[in-house]
């Protein structure tokens, strides 16, 4: 178990407060946190390359702060893979058990083996400068995973890999974690690749840790406003709830499965507000009128923004409603949600 | 609208006097400089015939002067290879209190006249120094032989060496060395299976520098050693004692080899950058 | 499992006998080199007493050949800035066909010996010559004169300020100078209010290096003129006819004069560096 | 407008391929293509600064291809901003204007009268190093209109703006290009860009234009599968297609509305799939037994594959379907979507 206590660095711009994180043996854990926010960092002080400022990094209790890079068994993979373009991919891979002084036949088979594996046998002989980006990828993966490191870190490895690749490279990784039950430790600024990869995920932001939670339950569950943002999710309110499963937002009122005196924030999924012409009867709770605001493309959807005077809500609607809406600037439409829909935090 | 046609004139005005007459003028002053170093260079050459060349080479005391100067000239960079690259290599990757002195140090003997560069080593070689003493009764003449030319030479061509050696490993990215050693490479492996391959091509072109410098080499050398006569000094002792006409030939036979050297450098220096080119 | 264990060992073993030999290794070895470099400058200075310095800085002839030496040597850096500046532009700009001759044409006084330097160009500038004799019928006397002094400190230290001025412009993004022709700029106007204001200070380092390599210049300098004495020839002189200790303090002043140069250049090119860091 | 006549450009590794395309006057085109398609250096070509190896370049019917960029008129707005780093937000803006001769008092007002409309008065006296990405580039776009460009060209203007700030300079640039009426040319990787800002877009792939049409146009009818696949839609399937309304792919037969004996490729928008638990009687005319191969976080929904054997199908659903219908690898489903919710081309 990797054990980070009160980590604090200054480096450059990047300024990191007292981190506090336990990285389980054998999970698939990801750094969830804006990019430029300095998340190569933390891996590299994890894997000694960078001295923190203060704080101890430990490993199943003993303190490692201090220990050489070489020792730790900490093997790094990097978002530009970093292969040694002197080598052909088999030197590649060898190198780690050849630092290590495994003989140079048996390197060269264990290399052999890691790369059937991932399905780059047939590159063995090649240089890493004619390899396509996913290739390199798995390349350094390799390379990484046949030393069998306590921990691979993992830095953005699929943010330099075309996209025709990445989904392939995110399955294998998955795969290999579960195969190996290595502990990963990946930081990403992908909300997506997050979702998929994780086993827990640890927002970071401005510097500091803000959650560690399953992806579900950050998606249901996000400690608080800034995470939600980071997260992506529209329609999030400010709310003050004075009776239990009704909130108040800017005058307005809204019926709150679940919420009590303790809700500051409710989120409304947008997906899950309809958008009609006329009013109709449901059992929907909440019905708001108002305009159209904008729209655009989101993804495979559209997000349209109505304004109901104080609110302002998103609603995802299909090209196909959309289309049969005749939805334009302006449109007077009525946004339906079931008490249901929302959440509180 | 009159402020669009103000400039939509200008615009004419800028199209009907277009000539490209600023290049123009910088590529004929430019040019100028570029004569200014070739006219001297092919002046002395082209004044020099072919038989006075063959005659200077055919010299015993010429031949021999060469042979020295590029000797002594190969020994001091060996030597200061040795010391220069593990030097380059902290300069390049480790951030030291006092590295900024220590770069601007190693640029010294760039600056400083050679002639007075000469007279400092001999304050520290000189006969009546510790070790002019020293290495003097233990047999090995500085002042005045081989092995106090080597050492002006690398005094004052040591700093194109170490900067090509920081510059090439300045050039290799840092992370191939910090993924190496989380693969498990000490230091000294990092250095020697990943810095030292990815980097010897500018280490070769500093070293092929500064043996071409330590070639031509005149001010230190002059008074540290007037004789064994390198060639530097023998093309001054020649123009000196015979003249213009005698000294000429010596003079364009050394120019030829210091410009062939340089010619290797310059071709080796050139491939890198094709291949690089290629992988990025 | 007995694969884990081998490394497992292997690393135990690595941990015990961690030291950081090799950093440490380096670091001796690396302090050799710079202790090479400042031993004998230190060495000399301090066997200098001060009175011997001030005797000597107060020398009439010791006065007039410094003044002259720094005179000589600005002169010919702001010749040459006038021609070596656009040259650096359009080697930073242009991909023109031969170009890389040109690049190697500019480096060539740098390994090129400076005796055969100063002889090359007595043959353009001597009094047998055309330029030679014209110019002394005209009045301007080249050789055993301050005009020839310069002409020969400009040959061999021109390289640097070009360098300098052509890594200068290379530095400025390409795409400033673009978005200014799209706005309407010449190339004229490009040139004097984007690169030229942007690329002042690599220019002026350049320009004091140049400086600097003037002033210590002796090889090409004693051939063309012995008399009126520069400093560095002053040296040689002075050591020659005298011995060490006569030439010392010239020497040792000299130093200090290029040094104190040398450490304004440093000063200059460290700002924009920070500034530049704060613009990342 | 703005003609190119069969431009054509080797650069390093790109290629472009006799490119012919016209660009309305007062029109806000937007050149689509993967990112590191070489679009800069088409833009390039247009301002003047890169000569094309072969073809011509028309404004208004004369031919400019070798007129020098100074006496063109189009302006150029980089990605980096590329703002002179030596001069303060008001010399920058001015720097057009006093470059083709207007008086510096002039250029100083005009500057301001610009920067007012972009909302970047309050930073005339800063220098550009010390303001965020949007800031900058309102700068920059306010350099190149205070020129009063016959066009305008934009390289990824939105790019390296922080997501905060990419938003309102989108929405600043589609103002400006609709007040100025300006002929705006901009290119970007990014398709909700494109679909937010674009009269008409010209979608470029492997150095040849495939297609130009305004933005519903291309969503509804891609020209061919590279660029359906480069919009980032999901199912589309190669068939055969015998009889009108009936299309075999993979010997597995579709309803298609609309398709006829010319019909190639079907698009199954995948927001129209119904996953359900059992099958069901409903006016949908396809319905394929399958289980799920896989499931990822895709935006605001999640993207459930489903493999039917012969068939992959790819569902988005909801968050709330998902837990509903108990979603996990290998569960049994039953995908059903309607003829109309087919496109075919």
């Amino acid at each position: 178990m990797l054990e980070l206590r009160g980590i604090a660095k200054r480096y450059g711009r990047f300024a990191l407060e007292a981190l506090d994180l336990k990285v389980m043996s054998n999970e698939y854990c990801v750094l969830l946190g804006p990019s430029g926010a300095g998340k190569t960092v933390i891996l590299e002080m994890l894997a000694g390359l960078i001295r923190p400022d203060a704080g101890q990094v430990l490993w199943d209790g003993r303190d490692i702060t201090s220990a050489a890079p070489e020792t730790r068994r900490f093997a790094m993979v990097y978002q530009d893979y970093a292969l040694f373009p002197h080598m052909s991919v088999r030197a590649n891979i060898a190198f780690g058990l050849r630092s290590r002084g495994v003989t140079r036949t048996e390197a060269a088979g264990r290399a052999e083996a890691v790369a059937r594996n991932l399905g780059i046998a047939e590159l063995l002989a090649r240089r890493p400068a004619t390899m396509s980006g996913g290739e390199q990828q798995r390349v350094a993966l390799a390379r990484a995973m046949v030393t069998e490191p306590k921990l691979l870190l993992l830095d953005e490895p699929l943010a330099a890999v075309d996209i025709a690749g990445r989904r392939r490279l995110r399955d294998q990784l998955k795969q290999l974690q579960q195969r190996t039950r290595t502990t990963f430790l990946h930081v990403t600024h992908d909300i997506d690749e997050a979702m998929f990869l994780a086993d827990r995920a640890a927002v970071i932001l401005d510097g500091r840790l803000r959650q560690v939670a399953s992806p579900e339950e950050l998606f249901r569950r996000p400690s608080d406003r800034d995470v939600a943002r980071f997260l992506g999710m529209r329609n999030i309110l400010d709310v003050v709830c004075s009776e239990p499963g009704f909130c108040r937002a800017r005058g307005v009122t809204i019926h709150v499965a679940g919420s009590d005196v303790a809700t500051r924030h409710v989120w409304i999924r947008p997906e899950e507000i309809i958008l009609s012409g006329q009013p109709f009867d449901s059992s929907a709770r909440n019905q708001f009128h108002g305009h159209v605001a904008q729209y655009s493309r989101a993804g495979d959807l559209l997000a349209v923004e109505v304004d109901c005077g104080d609110l302002e809500l998103t609603a995802l609607v299909t090209y196909a409603s959309f289309e049969c809406l005749a939805i334009q600037k302006g449109r007077q439409v009525y946004a339906t949600f079931k008490s249901s829909a929302t959440h509180c935090f | 609208m009159a402020q669009m046609d103000s400039i939509g004139t200008t615009t004419e005005g800028l199209a009907r006097r277009r000539m490209p007459w600023f290049g123009l003028l910088a590529g004929v002053v430019g040019s100028c400089l570029v004569l200014f170093i070739v006219a001297p260079l092919a002046g002395m050459t082209l004044s020099c015939s072919l038989s006075d060349l063959s005659a200077a080479a055919a010299e015993q005391e010429v031949r021999s002067s060469i042979r020295l100067t590029l000797l002594c000239a190969m020994f001091a960079t060996v030597a200061c290879t040795a010391f220069g690259v593990p030097l380059g290599y902290l300069l390049a990757r480790r951030r030291f209190r006092g590295r900024s002195l220590v770069l601007a140090i190693i640029d010294l003997p760039i600056i400083i006249p050679h002639s007075a560069a000469g007279l400092a080593l001999l304050t520290v070689i000189g006969r009546h120094s510790l070790i002019g003493s020293v290495s003097e009764r233990s047999g090995l003449l500085l002042v005045g032989a081989p092995a106090g030319i080597a050492v002006a030479m690398a005094f004052v061509s040591v700093p194109f060496l170490v900067n090509a050696a920081r510059a090439g490993f300045e050039a290799v990215p840092q992370r191939l060395e910090r993924v190496a050693r989380t693969l498990g490479a000490t230091p000294a492996r990092v250095f020697f299976s990943v810095a030292l391959p990815l980097a010897w091509r500018d280490i070769l072109g500093g070293m092929i520098l500064m043996w071409a410098r330590g070639i031509s080499e005149f001010g230190a050398v002059i008074i540290i050693a007037y004789h064994p006569m390198t060639t530097p000094v023998m093309v001054f002792q020649r123009f000196k004692d015979y003249g213009l006409d005698s000294a000429r030939a010596v003079a364009v036979l050394l120019v030829g080899i210091c410009v062939g050297i340089f010619v290797v450098l310059r071709l080796l220096a050139r491939r890198p950058k094709a291949s690089e080119a290629g992988h990025a």
